[in-house]
């Protein structure tokens, strides 16, 4: 597969570079010998069909899961397998989940201000107010507006909506300001008006930053991603510019089908 | 030696009993069961009072008591435990916790701390020839009937749908309605199967174990122990457990003595942090 | 309770017996609320005997329930002495509140006569000038079988003992008796408590070498019972290994039956069919109570007895008067023979008595169990020294 | 904001009751058992900063009110030192102790997380029974004297002024920690550990941290209650013991920290009262204040007035969560049985 | 087939359906659309008898002409309903297989209805599923579980489909082989009544469109409506 530069600016090597990774269930292989090089600041999308193995990858790249076998360079530097999610989170590597996993009973607001307040250290400070939290309030309401739970920000997040809180799911990756974003099905369960604000969204943080995202809607998908990634079985099975991967046979056999349907 | 070994299995049945009703309570009503010892202390009380008040024999109070309070637990069920099922489990952890003492407090009070006579029923006073060495006949009937008790339950929980509807139950009682189960219908009598369960040991442990209302309370805790080596609410875990902490308790006895009161609480330190969920638990998913 | 005598000579206007025990938990039988009433017997016989040259009038006996919880006792005690003006205080098993209330009586300056608990610390590192051990301790449970079932032939022995100290307590002092008459302890074992499964044990105990002709138990309640129940289905009876007991209780020998236990060897402080005197008192609490009375109630009644004497003595119910009085004093009482409490670590020395139980055939009457075979007398029963570490 | 703003004055309104209450109590109840509610009030907040505020059951919490009893009493028995001394002594020794408990029990959560503290406490209950020369075995370490720079302290009336500023100082410290950034850290480790990962939190050095601060402060309560009584007795190592903070904090509220010191006083004074009442029922009396607290006021004496409070208040919202069903809201999921650290999105339904 | 008057929901004080009126007629497939937060799940949920546990409700609810209002959940799916939730609601602690097989199958010959599913068939449409049978339910990505649940109510055969957002997460193809099947479903005697964000989706199953907006039915487009006035739906969703 691609060692060679991918989309992005030209020259800068692979952010992410992963070999060889596999992940074993009991015998069953989730992940089988997937490589993946995303390019600094691209926007790099996952597809596949369901089962293909992408959520298992993004579990493998931020420390959910322990990969069988593999290595994942972060910067053609760090080793992040093996490590611990939050260690691999700090090293600017954030994700959203597929399934939405929040806090039920902090609001929105109190979401974001940890997630923003993680790198500072401030969570250690035991000895002090939770006043402190406050200088993250502003920063944190922004972050609620781009995402469109401005009115939203002060209720507990377990009575939001289904589409609010997938959209809490992203104001969260987003307020980590990480170096690569990864971003499981970003837009599942959000209206159209909501999908259209997110694909607005990412374009406008892609800068300075490296975005993978697993995506099933093909809009999102044609309007953002600089290359994509096909996965099926657990392995690579094509990659490429959204322009070519979605002529190629193997492609709609197996995952768009005819492309009247796709979103 | 050999002895000693079949010795701790016969120990580890009254393990395996009470850690079979409970991990039936636990692992399909999601219940943490604190009554459970009181229940056993029932069971060998009411084989005292059938024997004392009604002069009924002790294979009929094995048949009896059980029964009788797998009603009564049965009704439990209805009137509380399953107003708190919804909750937390810390809950009905609590109002076990609550009715244990009660019901210790109540016997207690009835009948004084010291322990009831109980003879052993005259068809088992004798010893059995094993083979290799003799041995009580009430001991070697206590760990077949276990044996068969476990081995009866298990199939009976694998081999048909109740385990996997009363699972169904507890983890999401409202969409299990949704998808047409009266859930209620399955629950109770689980409940009361558990709570049976425990009688059951309890009129077994009559005839060659003191009597008295705090049989239960110190058992339980090791019994937990048990629960959680086996792999909490794994069935076939916790009889499996059972009868090996039995084994291992007795040869402890025998090599470590002065280990022996803190051996299960070792094992089960070490069993969990090795495998946090149990050795036979099932690990949870990440998603 | 009496500071120092504000003119007249009962402080608060009365004599107050303050009882503390336990009436909820495990010793709720054998001590409990029926102790209570022995106490309230010792004060209507005391006012039966001086009637108007009484010098306690007016007397109250008042009660509490320490839920075998050392820091209950102990604040209880202090509150029993300071609110309710409680000039003794009575019973107190369980060995660490015990301890928790000498400390008090210490504190306080106020009697306190301990009944219920086995500690030899009470009288050893832990006396003080107000405290009395009355009845019975861990040596005279311990030293009286070990020597007396020796000496009878039964030299060599296996002891089991419950891991805690009471348990400990009484191995080290079994097998130096044992020892000092002339035996042997071939191997002793601690088991975990509380315990239901003594299998282990006992299976084991006629394969040492060499095999112990007496097997020693030092287990106490529902372990005790445990035991028995699980000697008897193991037949180690007829394998000739004999059971001794450290501790045997009554209700024990009802709830395992007498012929579970029939021969076994055990010491105690009393029995109520131990002869007339006691089988007395013992219809005369049956009548009151519905029940046979329990040792420990008998030794209540006799320390709530002794101490009222005392009084009556010293004429004053100051701490400091009472205790002159009861130091060194002898005498005998339904409970007591050849009493002397020791002046100097307040040790309450007297006969204890080897005892057996009966079979069930020679059992004549109900809870009519128990045979004294032997008395053991005062100055062996108990530690022949005050322990050095005790300093008044 | 405003929400804050308001509970902050009425939290100082309250702080100063509860202080004024403190210092007139042993006024008011026998100055033995209000030192007693006093330690158990600071025991039982510790305890609720571990299950309220971090979602984990201990159930061998007895291990470090009764081992720092033990260590205090040691440190003024042989160590001669001034009690307050052998007070942070004692805490100190707890906190020690509960780095290795701690350690290895952290990364269990829910009932597993309460059997493995529970099977430790039963060791450590064990080895001060057997280690009698230490520990004076079942009849405890008696005679712990509690002089000050030679004042005399014997009388409780004064021993309680003297103890009352290290429970202050405790239920200050837990109030602290509570409404701290670290404490907002711990709450969203108690919803959702995975999520808290994702952001980069070290979840199990969270939880560690927090159990040694619980520990470290039931260190505390437990020194003070050693000297107060001036022994150290097994009787706080055992597993009941536990079981009995379990209870005050549920009584008075799971996750209100001010609900334990209500819960301590309420059992505490249940059992003087019981000592004395003559009705020999402990247990039918305990266990069913249980059974009526868990089918009735499942929120706990303050949960419930907290709640009837909020609910007169203007904020419709009250403090509840989204939690699910006929759940009222209170103390959220502490002891989740069946995931041992996972995501709740894998189990549970309705909640996020 | 379903008849719905006057329904509204509160989360305690909150409404969140205001007098929703609205009715499913036999062998239709009819969506419900509406911007996040509009009230979708809650109408269904209100229609399956699970509201009860968040707040107060009002109205009536009748199936085949009999009123389910007060009925427990349970009888109300004995009654026909099939509920697909929004959440997926996979039990972690059953294998794939028994989340399968957990709900009744209703019986075959009884009323008229649709023929429930085998499982051969049920494996046969979505081989993912039998691939990993044994697994524990939430162990499945994201869209087996959708395919899970999908099956599992369809084994059950039911004649009403509640549907919550059931091709969330699935990929195109699939998202296209849940249409055909809807469809075929439907020509097997099954209705269906589906909530949706796909709105392209949405257009190509359904026969009518009920468009909810802030708790309430704020238009409602019939069979012959949908195709023409596609675009007017859209704008309301804000496209
Ligand atoms: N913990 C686990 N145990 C067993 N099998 C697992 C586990 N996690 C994932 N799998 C299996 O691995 C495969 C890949 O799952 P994964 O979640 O990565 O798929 P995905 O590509 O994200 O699919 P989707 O688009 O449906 O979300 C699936 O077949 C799934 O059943
Ligand atoms: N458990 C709850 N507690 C309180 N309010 C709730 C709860 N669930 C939903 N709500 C509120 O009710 C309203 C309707 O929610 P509902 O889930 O029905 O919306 P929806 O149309 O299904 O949205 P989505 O497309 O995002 O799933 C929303 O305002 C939501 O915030
Ligand atoms: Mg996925
Ligand atoms: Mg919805």
């Amino acid at each position: 597969m691609g060692g060679g530069p991918t989309g992005g600016r030209p020259g800068s090597g692979p952010v992410l570079r992963a070999r060889g990774l596999v992940r074993e269930f009991r015998g069953f292989r989730a992940v089988d010998g997937v490589d993946l090089d995303v390019a600094e600041g691209s926007v790099h999308a996952l597809v596949g069909p369901n089962g293909a193995g992408k959520t298992t990858l993004f579990n493998l790249l931020t420390g959910f899961l322990k990969p069988t076998a593999g290595s994942v360079l972060l910067e053609g530097r760090r080793e992040l397998a093996g490590r611990s999610p939050e260690a691999i989170s700090r090293l600017g590597v954030a994700r959203s989940f597929q399934i939405t996993s929040l806090f039920a009973e902090l609001t929105p607001h109190q979401h974001v201000e940890l997630a923003l307040a993680g790198p500072t250290g401030l969570g250690w400070r035991f000895w002090r107010s939770d006043r402190a939290l406050a200088r993250f309030a502003g920063r944190a309401a922004e972050l609620l507006a781009q995402v469109g739970l401005a009115g939203h920000g002060d209720v507990p997040a377990g009575s939001l909506s289904y589409g609010r809180k997938r959209a809490l799911e992203l104001a969260l990756a987003l307020a980590l300001d990480p170096k690569v974003l990864l971003l499981d099905e970003p837009t599942a369960g959000m209206g159209v008006e909501d999908v259209d604000r997110t694909i607005e969204l990412v374009r406008g943080i892609r800068a300075g930053r490296t975005v993978v995202m697993v995506e099933h809607n093909m809009n999102v998908v044609a309007s953002l991603a600089d290359r994509v990634t096909v996965l099926q079985h657990g392995k690579v099975l094509i990659e490429g510019p959204y322009a070519e991967i979605r002529h190629d046979p193997r492609v709609i056999t197996a995952y768009l089908g005819d492309s009247d349907a796709a979103r | 030696m050999l002895q000693q070994a079949f010795n701790g299995l016969v120990g580890g049945s009254f393990y395996a009993l009470l850690a079979l009703g409970l991990a039936v309570i636990f692992g399909m009503l999601g219940v943490v069961n604190l009554a459970h010892g009181a229940f056993y202390m029932l069971g060998a009380f009411g084989a005292f009072i059938a024997l004392d008040a009604f002069g009924l024999n002790f294979w009929v109070s094995l048949a009896l008591v059980p029964l009788l309070l797998g009603v009564a637990g049965a009704v439990l069920e209805r009137l509380f435990v399953r107003r708190l099922a919804p909750l937390d489990p810390l809950y009905n952890f609590l109002f076990t916790f609550g009715l244990a003492l009660i019901l210790q407090d109540l016997v207690r009070r009835e009948y004084g701390v010291n322990s009831q006579p109980y003879p052993r029923p005259r068809e088992l006073a004798g010893t059995v020839d094993l083979g290799l060495f003799t041995y009580p006949a009430y001991q070697v009937f206590v760990l077949a009937v276990s044996a068969v008790m476990c081995a009866v339950v298990w199939v009976v929980l694998t081999r048909t749908r109740v385990g996997v509807i009363v699972r169904a139950a507890t983890e999401r009682p409202e969409l299990t309605r949704a998808l047409g189960i009266d859930v209620g219908r399955w629950v109770t009598p689980v409940f009361g199967f558990g709570v049976a369960l425990a009688a059951f040991a309890g009129v077994l442990a009559a005839p060659m174990r003191a009597v008295n209302p705090l049989m239960g309370a110190d058992l339980i805790i090791t019994v937990f122990a048990v629960v959680v080596i086996g792999g909490l609410g794994s069935v076939f875990g916790s009889v499996a457990a059972g009868f090996a902490i039995g084994l291992v308790s007795a040869l402890g006895n025998l090599y470590v003595p002065a280990l022996s009161q803190i051996l299960v609480f070792i094992l089960m330190a070490a069993v969990l942090l090795w495998r946090p969920a149990g050795l036979f638990g099932r690990e949870e998913a990440f998603r | 309770g009496g500071g120092p005598g504000g003119g007249g000579k009962i402080s608060d206007g009365g004599v107050v017996l303050a009882v503390l025990n336990d009436q909820s938990g495990i010793y709720a039988d054998t001590s409990g609320r029926l102790t209570i009433e022995a106490v309230r017997m010792a004060v209507e016989d005391y006012r039966a005997r001086y009637g108007d040259k009484a010098v306690a009038q007016k007397i109250d006996v008042v009660a509490a329930d320490h839920q075998n919880k050392p820091e209950i006792a102990n604040s209880k005690a202090q509150e029993l002495y300071d609110r309710e003006h409680a000039d003794v205080i009575l019973d107190v098993p369980t060995s660490s509140a015990a301890l928790a209330v000498a400390t008090v009586a210490r504190n306080k300056k106020k009697v306190f006569i301990d009944v219920g608990a086995a500690s030899t610390e009470l009288e050893g590192k832990s006396c003080n000038k107000y405290t009395f051990h009355y009845g019975y301790n861990s040596y005279m449970l311990a030293h009286g079988t070990g020597s007396e079932v020796t000496k009878d032939g039964g030299t060599s022995w296996y002891i089991v003992y419950p891991d805690y100290a009471f348990g400990q307590d009484m191995e080290r002092t079994f097998s130096a008796a044992i020892k000092a008459a002339g035996g042997a302890v071939v191997e002793s074992d601690p088991t975990p408590f509380p315990n239901d499964n003594f299998s282990t044990f006992l299976l084991k105990a006629p394969g040492l070498d060499p095999k112990p002709q007496v097997l020693g138990t030092m287990h106490a309640g529902g372990d005790l019972v445990n035991l028995v129940k699980q000697y008897n289905e193991y037949k180690l009876r007829d394998k000739g290994v004999q059971l001794a007991l450290g501790l045997l209780a009554l209700s024990d020998i009802h709830s395992l039956g007498p012929d579970a236990l029939a021969g076994t060897r055990y010491t105690t402080m009393w029995t109520w069919s131990m002869d007339d005197q006691t089988r007395a008192w013992a219809d005369k609490f049956q009548a009151r109570n519905g029940k046979r009375p329990t040792s420990n109630m008998a030794a209540n009644y006799s320390a709530a007895l002794q101490y009222l004497e005392a009084v009556q003595r010293a004429g004053t119910d100051n701490s400091d008067k009472v205790v002159e009085q009861l130091e060194g004093h002898t005498f005998e009482d339904m409970f007591v023979r050849n009493g002397t409490i020791r002046a100097q670590d307040h040790l309450l020395l007297h006969d204890a008595y080897l005892s057996q139980v009966k079979p069930s055939s020679e059992v004549k009457e109900p809870w009519d169990y128990e045979k004294v075979i032997r008395t053991i007398p005062a100055a062996e029963a108990f530690q022949p020294q005050p322990d050095p570490a005790c300093k008044l | 904001m405003s929400r804050l703003a308001r509970s902050g004055r009425g939290g100082i309104a309250l702080l100063v009751i509860g202080l004024l209450a403190a210092l007139v109590l042993p006024w008011l109840i026998y100055p033995p058992v209000a030192l007693d509610i006093a330690c158990w009030a600071l025991f039982a907040a510790a305890l609720d900063l571990l299950l309220g505020f971090t979602g984990l059951l201990s159930f061998g919490h007895a291990a470090f009110w009764g081992g720092s009893a033990y260590c205090t009493g040691l440190i003024a028995l042989h160590g001669g030192m001034p009690f307050p001394v052998a007070i942070l002594g004692g805490a100190a020794f707890a906190a020690l102790l509960a780095l290795p408990i701690g350690f290895l029990s952290v990364r269990l959560t829910g009932i597993y997380f309460a059997m493995v503290t529970l099977a430790f406490a039963q060791m450590i209950y064990f080895v001060a029974n057997q280690w009698r020369d230490v520990t004076g075995g079942e009849n405890g370490l008696q005679g712990i004297p509690r002089e000050l720079f030679g004042l005399d302290l014997y009388d409780p009336f004064f021993f309680y002024y003297a103890g009352l500023p290290f429970v202050l100082a405790g239920l200050l410290a837990a109030w602290r920690i509570v409404r701290s950034p670290f404490g907002r850290v711990l709450v969203s480790i108690r919803d959702n550990p995975a999520r808290a990962r994702a952001l980069g939190y070290p979840v199990d050095r969270y939880r560690l941290l927090a159990f040694v601060l619980s520990a470290a402060l039931s260190g505390t309560a437990g020194g003070v209650f050693a000297i107060g009584h001036g022994f150290a007795s097994l009787d706080g190592l055992y597993w009941t013991t536990s079981g009995q903070v379990v209870m005050m904090v549920i009584l008075g509220g799971i996750g209100t920290l001010w609900g334990g010191a209500i819960g301590a006083g309420v059992v505490v004074q249940l059992q003087d009262f019981l000592a004395t009442a003559g009705f020999e029922g402990i247990g039918i009396v305990t266990g069913s204040i249980f059974i009526v607290i868990v089918l009735l006021f499942r929120r706990g004496i303050w949960g419930t007035a907290r709640h009837l409070a909020r609910r007169r208040g203007l904020s419709p919202a009250g403090g509840s969560g989204g939690g699910p069903a006929g759940s009222p809201g209170l103390a959220r999921a502490p002891a989740s049985p069946r995931p041992a650290g996972g995501p709740p999105g894998a189990t549970a339904g309705e909640r996020c | 087939m379903l008849r719905v008057d006057g329904l509204s929901a509160w989360y305690g004080e909150a409404q969140a359906l205001r007098e929703v009126s609205m009715r499913v007629d036999e062998g239709e497939i009819v969506t419900l659309v509406g911007r996040n937060g509009a009230g979708k799940t809650t109408l269904l949920r209100c229609l399956m008898g699970l509201h009860g546990a968040y707040g107060r409700t009002a109205g009536t609810i009748s199936l085949f002409d009999e009123d389910i209002t007060g009925l427990a959940p349970h009888a109300r799916a004995r009654g026909g309903l099939g509920y697909v939730p929004d959440d997926r609601g996979i039990y972690a602690t059953l294998s794939v297989e028994e989340n399968l097989t957990l709900a009744p199958v209703r019986k075959a010959g009884g009323a008229a209805g649709p023929e429930p599913w085998s499982l051969e068939r049920v494996y046969e449409t979505f081989p993912h599923l039998k691939e990993r049978r044994r697994s524990p339910g939430t162990t499945l990505s994201g869209g087996e579980q959708q395919m899970l649940v999908l099956a599992r109510v369809l084994r059950t055969g039911a004649r009403l489909l509640l549907c919550d957002e059931p091709t969330e997460g699935l990929s195109p193809l699939f998202v296209q082989r849940i249409g055909e099947i809807l469809r075929e479903v439907r020509a097997a005697g099954t209705t269906v009544l589906l909530v949706e964000q796909n709105v392209h989706f949405a257009a190509t199953v359904a026969d009518r469109h009920y468009l909810l907006a802030e708790g309430r039915i704020v238009e409602s487009l019939d069979r012959d409506q949908v195709r023409e006035r596609e675009h007017q739906l859209l704008e309301y969703l804000g496209i």
